[in-house]
């Protein structure tokens, strides 16, 4: 058996401990599928793989072994996949039978976003489509998870990029019935953002994340659902060396900001990614160039909207890890 | 008077109407709902046929035209208290049958009740011209039929209205109002239609038959494990009444300041707390039994007819979905079944 | 439309202003304030007392003449914190009264009986103070009164003169060597109560809600039929109108069809 | 529509923005399913929900658009998944037909392990597996992940229990070439703790964190695969108030000490839990008691391996929200 | 002579055998390959048939018990050397055609090239015997067929040995060996078997078309894309014989230490690095061209066979996935085609 | 079976002691090393030199006679930083000698041009000495001898004696003004050299690769043919025996075939 293993792994086939055998990793952008796929990857399962799947943590699917000789069969059998998950949304796919064109940049993994969840604050789904859209295929190593609140289901603190969806609170108070559902929520469970001082609430705009809990609390909608914003949490990762979370870039950023500054990170990683490594993801590039240089650049040609907060300096400590515990 | 409408001439019916009212509709407000991209159905200002919302039910009603859900009652000044100003408006409120009704509900507490008329309210209330719309279909969880409240006799409201497909047709009882319809529409018959069944139906329990154990049954402390005590059953009721007064000097200026109320609720924290700390019914389910028997027992007890409309926006916003119909009759069947 | 000013328009939420007369300092927080008065008044009635600014609340009227009125006020928040603080000339604001009150007419020529728990003192004194004055409308005439200790007893001067005419029973919960008087619950004190003559005899219970529930228990435990009961019922009276709801229980309007109550008309009723 | 909310959502149905609709959370422990269950999954999602399905972040499948009128008929439907995904690896079901018995401890994820990924130290399927069987149903809200290698994939640095497979490499200096690819490899991907002296590989096994990369990088087999240990790194999480990551707790622990701490994780939580909030999640609860006394309880009668290192403190710092960025 | 043992009757041989020689055969160990629960099939000691692993090619071959893959030269004492000594054991190595053909490579080298023998590889050299493993179906990688090392003559193995369902039969051509074999076996007619055809063929190289060009072709550009010099290639083979000398003084006291050998690979860094940091061969591709032509060409040219036996190893073990006979046949292709 | 002392056994990778009998400094980094010796040398040979516990490395003699042996040594890492400590009186360890050296017949009785680079100079100073003590044997001879820098000279009292005899064309690479030699590459010398006698002319070409491949450019532009050229390839010659491998180039050892080679058998040799 001889082929390049860089391209299979381009082409998102992996090389498993069993020589013979691989395993096609499915993107699912946004983590939501069509259920009629499922008949195509249990097919592909069935006949070419060992009959089991295996759920990635971003949301994708892994079939594992699927014979090394197969693989341009199951490109092919792929391709309604690649059509219609990928293509339909406006990703590039040159030929939807030669398979994944590119694995480097991630699945752009999303919780499930407003079009389910009471507290999420747009549709996850949809954005993590625009943004597929916009960056696969690509080859830089790049992790983006989007959150439908701040509450972070989809983990986004331990990515690359982590886009939290949040809301402007405005507050009515002649809707306001001063029951302090608001206020109470907000200390237990959120920011302790709000209070209620002279019979009615007053929001620290500063300490509220914009997660719209007050606003699903209320009984009388004394609390409008204002602009749509995301907080960016950037550079978090596990691995071996030092996991750390990701730590907050941005705040009251618009939608069309996020999708700017995720765009520009490819321009960045280019000029300044180490290619004497074999792929050095971006978290370790800011490392080196330091934050102010990707700050920099990120923003480069970005109309930053006027709401819009970003962090002066960031320290993601994490751990070292090889210490004593 | 019966007229029919095109929307254009209808159109122009609204446009002459609102140089001298205030024209509240149910609106769709898009994506403004609590949950983000959902829409909100609530009662606003209109100027044509298109803004109102008639394909479903508001969230609230439109009590809070008339009984605002904050209303300043003083001003005060160095001590002096001045009675808050009205405004000369004069209002128009397009509402459904239930909702009509619920106002009978809401003038009885207001200006029957107790010795005293609320000056607050009579002063809007006396402003309202309500257009009734004709509503024979209702919604899923409606139970206006049981209540008695699908229809509304003709001398409470200045209009009932039949939106069609191409149009509206009417009928006018308001003789302020009946020259403006005459200018824009011909006249026809008309006779108001009222819903005479709902998917839903209640039994209300017989009265007679309510012993001290009802109040006891297990029925109520289920309820405990479920209610959360947010008051939705109460902001959204067309015929809660209940409100709170409060005061506040001003941050900026503490000699100014006002007295305000606002609406409260029986399910709500606080409802019954006295000077001291007391409160009365801790328990949520011992909440949602006063307000049930409040709003089919108490009431009808206290005057000639139930509080509850079955317009069931309860059962629309209860984020637990206790459903209040259904709780009527659990209680009856537990009535009528023995305790 | 302009502002209207205070007394232009009928109002029935409207305070007027009254002027601090007299204080008399009854316990380490409870205070009695004497203001000026012409309002038309029957016993156990209360009034909204109020500071613009601090709220308002629903207090009884403890004592009464033509010239003037008190109100015995605990502090507990920051309305009665604020009328602590006032003195002698400055104003409270009033609108009332409200409830219905102890209708005298109910006890004329009978055995009455006052049982009264803490503040229930309050609603009561000034229906007390009338029957010192009258004697002669009641038959027997007897106080029970209950506190939870000598600290918190209430119209101790009142209570002595009082004496001098009538019997007043004074418990105190707690073990309590300052005053000499019984120390134990008064539901305790009621059970020892010699009744003659039942059926001619009128009870009134006021108090803290478990002081009332078992000082009944123990009246119809010594024969006295609902009935003869009267109580006074504490609620959240907030408007005093009847349209605020607070103090609603079941078809009952606190506030406008109590305070006082007969009790077999209440004696199921459920908050 | 009428129904006990907090029954419903023990049933693993999701009380969703439409009043009308519910969602299903189907389990997949260990995130490993045979495709077989595609076509019921299907099914359901195109019968009973809006034909689509969200891939959870936990690994398992939502079925969004299920009419809350349709959820026993859903629960009858999903028996074989019950059936096959649960009692048939050893948890206790009592009636498959009724639905998931509990949702609160949350599906038990992992990557992909050794099946497939040549870097995972354990099949972390078979443990995910174990661990489902002996902790669920259980209504007590506890995330589990489990990575094969400390790489952390699964983002188990952000679950209440991050179970990171180790191995000790043994080093076989009669088989050592000196070609230092363990030595560069780990200076450049791990922790440094290889280092070449006196022609020999030194291990620093104060650094090593039992990834096993050496082992996988030498061309000669001098580093022996030893024993199969496991770190455990505890209480990270996302959340509106203080995102943090897991810190580690034990190190160089046996299988049976990270499935016995597990174990006792629910009667701790039993003991401290505060029952006046809604869901408490054990984190918070930690937070509470302290991590002194959660290590005690938490280690009470599990026998220690002798290789097995404890933290003394933890310290999860994380960072708090609602702040200037 | 030829002989038939039963499985009892093999292991009661071994047993016999064992107490002279180190009996030296692949193995399959658990989960002791690199990749967690894989196994490692690889040369140790055996005391029995069925520890012999004979369904799987092993990783590594017999190649290091001969040529060690580190290996004691000197003490050093105070400057003195003491030479390492040897023991006394002999060695019995079960090895299948294609590796015994790979100690005739590795003999040319430690024991014909240049002017000396290598006196360490040959005093453990004399002391092996070779069991050749009849091998007939060979394993996917294998292409010894095209390698002309599918077969072994009879003076280059002590025994050849077919190991069957039920047992073994064999030949013996070691008159050393002939009464341990006679007195645990009846004897029978042997006639060795050897593979005659591979899956994989390979067509070596026209020498006489081997232009300049051929260096220069892009094939081996091609391969510094994708190699990445591990050197399990030449770790694996059973013919790489290169070998680096080093010293090392203990740190324990530093006046003792030693002169050792260990295995080098010209895939891996340093290779060629001469004192003062200059290195041939940088770029991977030149590596692999230097290996393959040294495998099936340069070697052959001082020799009198190829160096290569074929026996697959370097493309089962490559983590890149090149196959060093796809290389092969693309290098015949390319320079049969011409460049 | 017990440890085999040093001479025991006839062991190819037996170092034996040599002591330095002296040590000439021939630049900052660059020493001569004296040693007793009893090995038989032909010019261009080159020996294992080790100290135990330290390495080995190949290092050509740079002259020898019957008593004596010299290394060059400059000092690029641990071993030679070891050796730069020893003095006169100390050991070295050798082995050897290894390779083919350079053969005098093929150069006798011919106009012998010898171009050295920098430390190329080393394996051809005991030919050079030869033939500066037996020009009558060769029909003419020339030296062109090129360094980086004036720091890098080697042989500076060699170099002079031979100048004496023959000439000696010195070439510094940098501008230098302590020397006043030629100032350039080696190579841009060559093509000014006039080869009267191309057919009898035999042209060693020593040093590093780019000086030998462009050198060897320039002799062949002046006509000299292939097989009349010679160098002398360095390579990690590691073992001196054929066995290890490192020194290999296609189908030679350099160790045993080399490390001297006509250039016409090797010219088309790839690494």
């Amino acid at each position: 058996m001889s082929f390049n293993t860089k391209k299979i792994k381009k082409n998102a086939f992996r090389i498993t401990k069993d020589r013979e055998v691989t395993a096609l990793r499915i993107r699912v952008p946004g983590g939501h599928i069509d259920a009629h796929y499922l008949s195509l990857i249990k097919e592909i399962a069935d006949e070419h793989g060992d009959g089991t799947l295996h759920i990635t943590t971003r949301q994708g699917f892994e079939v594992p072994g699927i014979s090394f000789a197969d693989f341009e069969e199951v490109n092919e059998k792929i391709a309604p996949i690649l059509e219609g998950m990928e293509k339909e949304i406006g990703v590039e796919i040159v030929d939807p039978g030669d398979g994944y064109p590119a694995a480097g940049t991630r699945n752009v993994s999303a919780c499930i976003g407003n079009r389910v969840c009471r507290y999420s604050n747009y549709d996850t789904t949809e954005l993590a489509q625009e943004i597929e859209k916009n960056i696969f295929p690509n080859d830089y190593h790049v992790k983006i998870a989007l959150s439908g609140c701040p509450n972070d289901c989809i983990k986004g603190h331990l990515q690359d990029f982590g886009i939290l969806g949040m809301i402007e609170p405005i507050y009515h108070q002649e809707r306001c019935i001063g029951c302090e559902a608001c206020v109470d929520n907000c200390k237990k469970r959120v920011t302790s953002a709000l209070s209620f001082e002279q019979e009615r609430v007053v929001r620290d705009e500063q300490r509220c994340i914009g997660c719209g809990e007050c606003i699903l609390q209320c009984p009388t909608n004394a609390w409008e659902r204002g602009g749509q914003f995301f907080k960016v949490v950037i550079m978090g990762r596990t691995g071996k060396k030092n996991p750390r979370l990701a730590k907050p870039f941005l705040k009251w950023a618009s939608r069309d900001v996020v999708i700017s500054i995720v765009n520009n990170v490819y321009d960045y990683i280019e000029r300044h990614i180490d290619t004497s490594l074999a792929k050095e993801h971006i978290g370790y590039i800011v490392d080196r160039t330091g934050y102010p240089q990707f700050k920099e650049e990120i923003l480069k040609g970005v109309e930053l909207n006027s709401e819009c907060e970003i962090a002066d300096k960031i320290n993601w400590n994490g751990y070292q890890t090889g210490e004593k515990i | 008077m019966g007229f029919n409408f095109s929307k254009n001439e209808f159109n122009q019916l609204l446009e002459s109407l609102d140089q001298e009212y205030q024209i509240y509709a149910p609106v769709r407000k898009k994506k403004k709902d609590s949950f983000s991209a959902n829409d909100l159905i609530t009662y606003d200002l209109v100027k044509s046929l298109e803004e109102i919302e008639l394909t479903a039910k508001s969230k609230y009603s439109a009590k809070e035209i008339v009984f605002p859900i904050r209303e300043t009652l003083f001003h005060f000044v160095e001590g002096e208290q001045f009675m808050a100003s009205d405004t000369d408006d004069k209002y128009i409120i397009f509402l459904r049958p239930c909702d009509r009704n619920a106002f009978k509900r809401l003038d009885k507490i207001f200006l029957e009740n107790g010795p005293e008329e609320d000056i607050y309210y009579k002063r809007l209330r006396e402003k309202v011209k309500f257009f009734v719309i004709e509503c024979t279909t209702g919604f899923d969880s409606c139970f206006c039929v049981s209540m008695d409240s699908n229809t509304v006799e003709s001398r409470d409201y200045s209009a009932f209205l039949r939106f069609e497909e191409d149009g509206v047709s009417c009928e006018v009882n308001d003789q302020d109002l009946a020259a403006e319809f005459e200018a824009q529409a011909k006249e026809i018959d008309f006779e108001p239609e009222f819903i005479r069944k709902n998917k839903i139906e209640v039994n209300l329990p017989d009265r007679d038959k309510l012993t001290n154990e009802v109040f006891e049954h297990q029925l109520w402390t289920e309820y405990s494990q479920r209610c959360i005590a947010c008051g939705r059953c109460n902001t959204s009721c067309p015929t809660c009444s209940c409100f709170t007064v409060k005061d506040v000097l001003y941050d900026e200026n503490k000699k100014s300041g006002e007295r305000f109320r606002r609406w409260a609720g029986c399910h709500i924290d606080g409802f019954t707390e006295m000077a001291g700390g007391h409160n009365f019914r801790e328990e949520y389910g011992d909440r949602m039994r006063y307000k049930t028997m409040h709003k089919i027992y108490d009431f009808g007890e206290r005057f000639d007819f139930d509080m509850c409309v079955g317009c069931g926006r309860c059962d629309d916003v209860c984020p637990e979905y206790i459903s209040f119909s259904k709780c009527i009759n659990k209680l009856s069947t537990i009535i009528e079944e023995g305790v | 439309m302009a502002l209207t000013a205070e007394k232009s328009l009928k109002n029935p939420y409207l305070s007027q202003k009254a002027e601090i007369l007299e204080i008399f300092q009854e316990t380490e927080i409870e205070y009695t304030f004497r203001l000026e008065s012409d309002f038309e008044l029957n016993f156990g009635q209360f009034l909204e007392v109020s500071i613009p600014g601090y709220g308002e609340a629903p207090i009884s009227v403890s004592n009464f003449t033509d010239q003037w009125l008190e109100l015995t006020i605990r502090e507990v928040g920051k309305l009665t914190d604020k009328i602590h603080n006032l003195e002698t000339g400055d104003f409270l604001y009033l609108r009332g009264p409200y409830g219905n009150g102890f209708d005298f007419e109910n006890y004329r020529d009978k055995n009455l009986i006052i049982a009264a728990g803490g503040t229930g003192l309050a609603p009561v004194r000034s229906l007390i103070e009338y029957a010192n004055n009258n004697l002669d409308q009641l038959s027997d005439f007897e106080v029970l009164a209950g506190f939870k200790d000598a600290g918190s007893l209430l119209f101790e001067r009142d209570i002595n003169r009082w004496r001098q005419n009538f019997d007043v029973l004074l418990t105190v919960d707690k073990t309590c060597d300052i005053w000499g008087e019984c120390v134990g619950l008064i539901t305790e004190h009621i059970a020892e109560l010699h009744l003659a003559d039942i059926e001619n005899t009128e009870v009134i219970v006021v108090g803290p809600p478990p002081m009332m529930k078992y000082s009944i228990i123990e009246f119809q435990k010594l024969g006295v039929p609902d009935d003869q009961i009267w109580v006074s019922y504490e609620r959240k009276m907030h408007c005093g109108l009847g349209k605020c709801g607070h103090c609603k229980i079941e078809d009952n309007y606190v506030c406008i069809d109590g305070p006082v109550y007969n009790y077999a008309e209440v004696k199921e009723i459920r908050d």
